[in-house]
């Protein structure tokens, strides 16, 4: 009966997951997880041989109390590491789990205890420390009370890891021997602790969610193993589907942050990447570089989408394939505008001439003067291949040979997308601080080729 | 057979009836070729290049010697004296506006096959004249009024400000008149289309301009041939009307309606031209048969409160290469299909044979506006 | 042993689910989609509560007591979190309707 | 302040300096304008449309008093004589190429600023005469060139034949070049580009036109503001040797090379044109500086053997209505960026008033070709 | 062991199935799968109770040879039937294994005997009985050994699967409480073969591949049946794996041949369709209609396209769908024309126009005279929205108002596609005999939705 | 019972996989799939070679003898008939190279 709610708990988690992938369907995801979580933890403490209730049930209220409190008052924007923390918190207890379960082999005494169970013992407690260490220092980092948010690298740094694991399982090994409380138990969870600590150091600030994410699989394996360690199906099933997924979604997320995802699972995914072959001064700064998934789920979920034009364009003859993707998106209700900043390109008029072409409506067209103000209602602004005419140095910068020429006031929308082949200047030689703002995200390729793929990632939504 | 192609002597006339690939193509066939000196030359096509073709280049008098004559325009009166009584002759002879000369023809005896008077059915698509000159027209229209016009065409969005696409109402949607949509669109115009056939609504807009359409449902305005049939008077003032609320934002008109053997229908008034804005240009594509404008003089501008109305009548000569190209082969079409062995059989069972045939063993046929 | 293999089925066919569970996630759900499966992997939360509750030792019970506290935080503070989450941009679909 | 705008006296010019709707904008700024009656008809935009906007409708001494004077061409030498000492006079200088202006300026005591020499930098773009002009040049003379041609621009596959389209080749790829170019695409010809500034084969290629490479790379072709520098005779012979390989098949020439100051570099010459086929023809966009073409005599159509050489010298006149409006938009944006609360500071460390500075305080600026 | 084993056989068939639905990774895919399998029947065999080898190597061996022979020497052509046939089998096999352990159940005489076993029996007998016989009958409409390949459909239909369903379910329920050999065991075969008939004789011979692979997901069921019969976790995880995935495929290929899917499920999803608004006179000639995704498959195949559009390209506004499609396939090697009839459209220069707006170079348009001696190597042509222009019987029937008239000599092409919405004549009114050629497939839909749909189809090949 | 909940887990979990297993499938490899996946549903032999094999009477040991040769000929033909499929296609793969 327990397994057959286990089953149930675990069915809910997996659809509860697969809702929770889609922006529509996420608030009811949650709470079928929730309600699969609460069936299972109701069937346990009813048919599950609890014994001394009244512990357990001052726990959970203590625990829930904690847990609700948190919730409420973390402001959004700490989001991130009360992630870390309540995951921290979950590797802790699948470790002290383990533990206890090695006090009842220790308590028991009993010679035939199965070698099976040891051996989830000892990685439950390796896998849960390391869970927890590197989920406090990610949650410190993050309310930066540790280290700042920069990264901080050493030499040998992947040798020490290495390092430390083999000698984590070496006193897996011994405790395996001989399983009860003693040194080489502490010692693996000293060693794991230190792991874990390591394992996230490196890692910049902007790349945390990743490794939060990561670490999130780990406490779901760590589940799983203490499911192997008690014998019950239930935390196998649900920690290995975490387990699994959280992987998959940290490869994702690597994805959409363009890191590498095997270097964030040794650890040490290092600085930020430099933006191509970007200019001398650019390279210090970060950019957020995407791809055309990515990208195409942002512009579908848009209600209003600019596109703004330029030298790149035409360069690139991408006019027809803008088109498809503008079309597409209109197909998708999204609305379309394009503005026509006066000198893009290399002649006047250079960017009707093409666009007319591949004939976009006279209507979608904008001057300057007209859509600038709108700007700040936009879901995204678009930019193919401009770089000068969308350059907010020109307002800000007394310093800038364009300073004081009009330009389309792009980076007041609220997520701008930059199509070019790097972060080389345009026609005026300068840099565009554009493409360093939180808000945009470069989109490195030739135009015509980012613009069929986008239409062909829309489409594929 | 012996071809003989004259020097067009019509005033303005630039085009020539038998270019000299087509020529070439006729000596070919065994075909004895009688051109005028310099009968190409208006349309760039150089004497040489005729005897280099096979041609037999030759005095004012000898083409209309021969057994076959081609023309481009009708013959004038002199010229029909020429012919040798059972000639044949090709040309566009627009005979239902002249019967004086249809009498005249069949007087002297002579066959006479008019190119602009095809059916109009998908077989005898390549020898239709009407269609090839109409399509010059209509992008010649375009073009030229394109370039009367003190504004320019395309929308162009500049440092200096922004340039209004060029506002261009078609007005008969016929050969002519998707040709000119087609050019309008191409220069970046905004273009619309108005017909009184219903079936032109899709044309116009396969062109990617938009149709014009009436507040009233036309029915039955077309004939079997596809041309349209005169509008009665109220329908007229409609389409007057529908016109008028357009003109006041148009830059470029482009009036091409026609009805066959008829005066084309008047649908741009005096008061109307007067409602137009000032430097905008109106290009009567039916001023030879008088013009769908009151104020269109056929071979004349006329400025009226800052509106010009240009009666076009020579759009084919000004683009006379092409023109006279796409007219040979027309020729060329019918007169293969005409010939068989070297002889011309005249089988007036034959809708292609029968329906252009004007005049022929001395008599005006029906076709032709005879008996 | 044969159970063993069983539970060792089970977990291998999980993986695999939860491979193939999610593949396409917008970049919007990737935080929300991460808490909630966080507060998932707070399953632990039986495997504390049976530690707690069927203890055999002193030590295995507050053990076991801290784990159930530990656990319930993370389930109850991650669906609490997640739905919070999900609350902010449930607000901004439904200004894309209006 | 008071802005005077007289009507252009140059025979054959259309524009004017100011249109009704930036009258009204300087208007609504507190400025005195001073519009001569008349000034705008030629270009379609009528004395209501002034008067509406604000001006004050005056005879035609009036507006040479203002403290502005705003004109398209440069002054003749008895409107130079009106002008007040201490008065600013905005317009199309042309100072390199009439010394004896320039000194007659400065001896009157005007501040002359140059239009069309602002700096080709992004920022003075909305100011630039010379693009914007430039721009219509490249229109109109492609309209100009297939209104002349006697072929068909786009290709035409139909029953009666197919219409090759018309091959066109434009020599200087500047903004005039661009705009050329751009319009004979639209047009559906087959379109080459040809110029010596490295840049401009992306640009060309940017319009989706072939880029017309010589076998030869240049370097340091290009000056600082962008304009190309004189070549040497060896590699003008280099040019002609390669446009001279495309001439024979090509239909419509459009020649743009301009050096700023200098005569045009000379790039077709007799024989070359000879070269060409009959009925092709050449549009001389340099022609007022004297051409590219050996045979361009500016304001004439010269035939010579079949082909007609245009010498253009009055394409934005053509299009006087869109050429007006844009270039009133340059001197509004000018004048809106040196007059500061309705006085006049000239911060002679600005680029954007020191560059096109060409006369002040008596003397003649460095600019402006003085010491 | 046997467990651990069946295990390993179920993972190879996951990551079989996997590499199986990408071109690329098929052939190592179906290795993995088959390599799965030889393990799980090794083990059985070896370790899985078996004690008279004899007759199962010897039935193994029959098998094999049939098995093997079959595969060998069916033609490619015949590989759909094949699969019904196979199919078939292995729905009969778990009905028989399901027997047989029914007669164990009932040679044993032991009361105690589960209820579950024996439900389960009922089903495996159920399923497995309904997936041979529509197996069959799918088999035998393929080969055109019944009632050709037309659909049957009566009225009622549906009320009398239900009912059959319904009296099935009363002979199992009657069976359950007396497992043994009887009346009610021979009913509910009997009924669920009648039921298996009824089920895929509706469906047009089109549409078996989408019926098949609906039976292969039942077999699927049919075997994790059989496995819940003998306790078998091997059966269980592998049958569930095929009936699940068999499901998801048949909903793929029901969207891909635009299908509903719950029709299928429920039988008789009906006749072939018919032409759209098609003329009267063609009504009875057979036209065979494809759609975008086999379209797309024959093109991105081909080596050289000729495109004949026409006055419907020109309605539907479709030149630029159509350069796109075209871009795509000349992406992928493909050779491009554009055959230009002199009168296509409906003025002089028709296609010129569009085809110029669309930016498809001047050198890929052909004349007429100029492309149609070549008509007879060219793999595909594709004819959009052109009627007139490619009727044939302007050259073979004298009695046609355009005989004589040149036409494009498309039908000499290997396959000629016709995009259309309907058999509607075109300008001359007349009908078209190019529409009923063997060679013909006609891909009825406006002319820049099938363009476009063409075009995502290649795409995503 | 426990045991019978076990299997039920294997069966959701494995069918959860089959969903999730295939998701986007170019119509090229339709057949071939089906075809393989048919061949994999032949995994019906083990019981019949445990019906076969282990045969309480005759009866059943007829029927599992049956079911065994039905089933090997499911199988072996399914993936043979698989691999000539992709063979084919593969072939064509290589020609359009050369
Ligand atoms: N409109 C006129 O009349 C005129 C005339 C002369 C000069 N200008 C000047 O030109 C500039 C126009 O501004 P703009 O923003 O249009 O152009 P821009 O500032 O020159 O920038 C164009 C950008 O497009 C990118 N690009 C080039 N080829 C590309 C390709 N194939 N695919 C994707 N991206 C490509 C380049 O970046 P990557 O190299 O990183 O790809 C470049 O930064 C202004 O400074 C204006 O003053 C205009
Ligand atoms: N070129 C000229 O100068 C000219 C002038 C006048 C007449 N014509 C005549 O026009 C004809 C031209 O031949 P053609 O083959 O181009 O055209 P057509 O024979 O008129 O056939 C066009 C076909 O396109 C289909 N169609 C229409 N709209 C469509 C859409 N939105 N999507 C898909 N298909 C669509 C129609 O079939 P469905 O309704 O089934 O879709 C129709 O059968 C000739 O008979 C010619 O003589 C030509
Ligand atoms: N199948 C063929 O061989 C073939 C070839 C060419 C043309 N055609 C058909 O012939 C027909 C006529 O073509 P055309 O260009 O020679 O026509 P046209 O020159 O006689 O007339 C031009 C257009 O003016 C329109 N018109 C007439 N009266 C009007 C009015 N009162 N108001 C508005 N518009 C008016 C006509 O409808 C026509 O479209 C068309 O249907 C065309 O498609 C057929
Ligand atoms: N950033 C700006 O504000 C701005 C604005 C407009 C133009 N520009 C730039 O200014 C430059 C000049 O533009 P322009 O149109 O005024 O030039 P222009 O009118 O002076 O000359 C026209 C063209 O002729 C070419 N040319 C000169 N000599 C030649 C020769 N011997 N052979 C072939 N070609 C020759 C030049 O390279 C130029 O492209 C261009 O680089 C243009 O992009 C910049």
């Amino acid at each position: 009966m327990l397994n057959l709610l286990y089953l149930l708990a675990a069915v809910a988690f997996i659809l509860g997951l697969k809702l929770l992938s889609s922006p529509r369907t996420a608030v009811p995801g949650n709470m079928l997880a929730a309600a699969g979580m609460f069936v299972a933890v109701v069937a346990t403490l009813l048919i599950g041989g609890v014994v001394d209730l009244p512990i357990v049930l001052a726990g959970i209220a203590a625990g829930a109390l904690v847990g609700a409190l948190l919730a409420a008052f973390t402001p959004m924007t700490a989001m991130p590491e009360m992630v870390a923390l309540l995951n921290g918190f979950g590797g802790a207890a699948s470790a002290l789990v383990a533990g206890a379960e090695m006090l009842r082999v220790h308590g028991v005494e009993d010679e035939s205890f199965a070698v099976v169970p040891v051996i989830a013992i000892a990685a439950a407690l390796l896998i849960g420390a390391v869970t927890f260490s590197g989920s406090m220092v990610a949650f410190l980092r993050l309310r930066e009370w540790l280290i700042g948010g920069r990264a901080t690298v050493f030499g040998g740094q992947h040798l020490l890891n290495l390092g430390l694991f083999l000698a984590a399982l070496a006193a897996a090994v011994v405790f395996a021997r001989d399983p009860r409380p003693g040194a080489a138990v502490y010692a693996l969870v000293a060693i794991a602790g230190v792991l874990g600590v390591l394992l996230v150091i490196p890692i910049g600030g902007a790349d945390m969610p990743v490794v939060i994410c990561l670490l999130n699989s780990y406490s779901g394996i760590a589940a799983a193993t203490t499911g192997f360690v008690i014998n019950n199906n239930g935390l196998i099933i649900s920690g290995s589907l975490v387990g699994a997924s959280g992987i998959i979604l940290t490869n994702i997320m690597c994805k959409a942050m363009n890191r590498s995802f095997t270097n964030v699972l040794f650890g040490g995914f290092g600085a930020t990447v430099s933006g191509g072959a970007g200019g001398a001064a650019a390279a210090a700064l970060p950019v957020r570089a995407g791809d055309a998934e990515e990208a195409a789920m942002i512009l579908e979920a848009a209600r209003s989408v600019v596109i703004a034009p330029g030298y790149g364009m035409a360069v690139a003859q991408a006019q027809h394939a803008v088109k498809e993707l503008a079309d597409e998106l209109e197909k998708r209700g999204v609305d379309i505008k394009y503005a026509i900043h006066p000198v893009a390109g290399r002649m006047p008029g250079h960017m009707n001439v093409l666009l007319a072409e591949a004939s976009v409506p006279y209507e979608q067209l904008y001057e300057m003067d007209q859509i600038n103000p709108s700007f700040g209602e936009t879901d995204v602004v678009l930019v193919i291949g401009a770089n000068d005419v969308v350059n907010p140095a020109a307002k800000t910068d007394p310093s800038s040979p364009i300073y004081g020429m009009p330009v389309l006031d792009v980076e007041k929308a609220r997520t701008v997308m930059v199509i070019k082949r790097s972060l080389n200047p345009g026609f005026a030689g300068i840099d565009n601080p554009l493409y360093y703002l939180s808000n945009t995200m470069m989109l490195f390729g030739d135009a015509k080729k980012m613009a069929v793929a986008l239409a062909q990632a829309v489409k594929s939504l | 057979m012996q071809i003989g192609v004259p020097k067009e002597r019509r005033s303005g006339e630039r085009r020539v009836a038998l270019v000299p690939d087509t020529v070439k193509r006729l000596a070919a066939a065994g075909h004895e070729l009688l051109v005028e000196a310099g009968a190409g030359i208006a349309a760039g096509y150089p004497d040489e290049e005729y005897a280099q073709g096979g041609a037999t280049l030759t005095d004012a008098a000898a083409p209309w010697a021969g057994e076959i004559v081609v023309k481009v325009d009708r013959p004038l009166p002199d010229e029909v004296a020429q012919l040798r009584p059972g000639a044949v002759l090709v040309a566009m002879l627009q005979h239902l506006t002249e019967p004086e000369l249809v009498n005249a023809l069949a007087r002297g005896g002579v066959t006479a096959f008019a190119m602009d008077w095809m059916p109009r059915i998908t077989r005898a698509q390549d020898m239709d004249a009407r269609s090839s000159m109409s399509t010059v027209q209509g992008y010649e229209a375009v073009l030229l009024g394109a370039e009367l016009l003190p504004r320019m065409m395309p929308m162009m969005m500049t440092a200096a400000g922004t340039v209004a696409p060029a506002r261009v109402l078609v007005i008969g949607a016929g050969v002519a008149g998707l040709s000119a949509i087609a050019t309008a669109r191409r220069l970046g115009a905004v273009v619309e289309g108005f017909d009184v056939r219903p079936a032109t609504r899709e044309q116009v807009e396969s062109l990617g301009a938009r149709f014009l359409a009436m507040d009233t449902e036309l029915a039955d305005t077309q004939d079997a041939q596809g041309y349209a049939r005169a509008q009665s008077d109220e329908i007229l003032e409609l389409e007057r009307q529908t016109l008028a609320r357009r003109l006041p934002s148009v830059d470029l008109v482009i009036p091409t309606a026609l009805i066959p053997g008829k005066t084309p229908p008047l649908l741009l008034t005096r008061a109307m031209v007067e409602s137009m804005r000032a430097g905008s240009v109106i290009v009567d594509v039916a001023a030879p048969f008088g013009g769908n404008c009151e104020l269109t003089r056929p071979g004349e501008i006329v400025e009226h409160g800052g509106v010009r109305v240009v009666g076009a009548w020579d759009l084919e000569s000004r683009k006379a290469y092409h023109a006279s190209q796409m007219y040979s082969r027309n020729v060329l079409n019918y007169l293969n299909y005409l010939i068989k062995d070297k002889t011309l059989a005249l089988a007036l069972d034959d809708e292609l044979v029968s329906f252009p045939l004007i005049t022929h063993g001395g008599e005006v046929r029906a076709a032709g506006g005879g008996a | 042993m044969e159970g063993l293999v069983m539970l060792l089925t089970v977990f291998v066919l999980a993986v695999f689910v939860g491979f193939e569970v999610i593949s396409k996630v917008p970049p919007t759900v990737h935080t929300p989609l991460m808490s909630g499966s966080n507060a998932i992997s707070g399953i632990t939360i039986l495997g504390a509560v049976i530690a707690a509750g069927a203890a055999v030792s002193t030590g295995m019970r507050w053990l076991g007591f801290a784990a159930v506290v530990l656990a319930t935080i993370n389930v109850v503070g991650g669906f609490a979190v997640t739905h919070r989450m999900l609350g902010m941009f449930r607000g901004k679909g439904r200004g894309r309707k209006g």
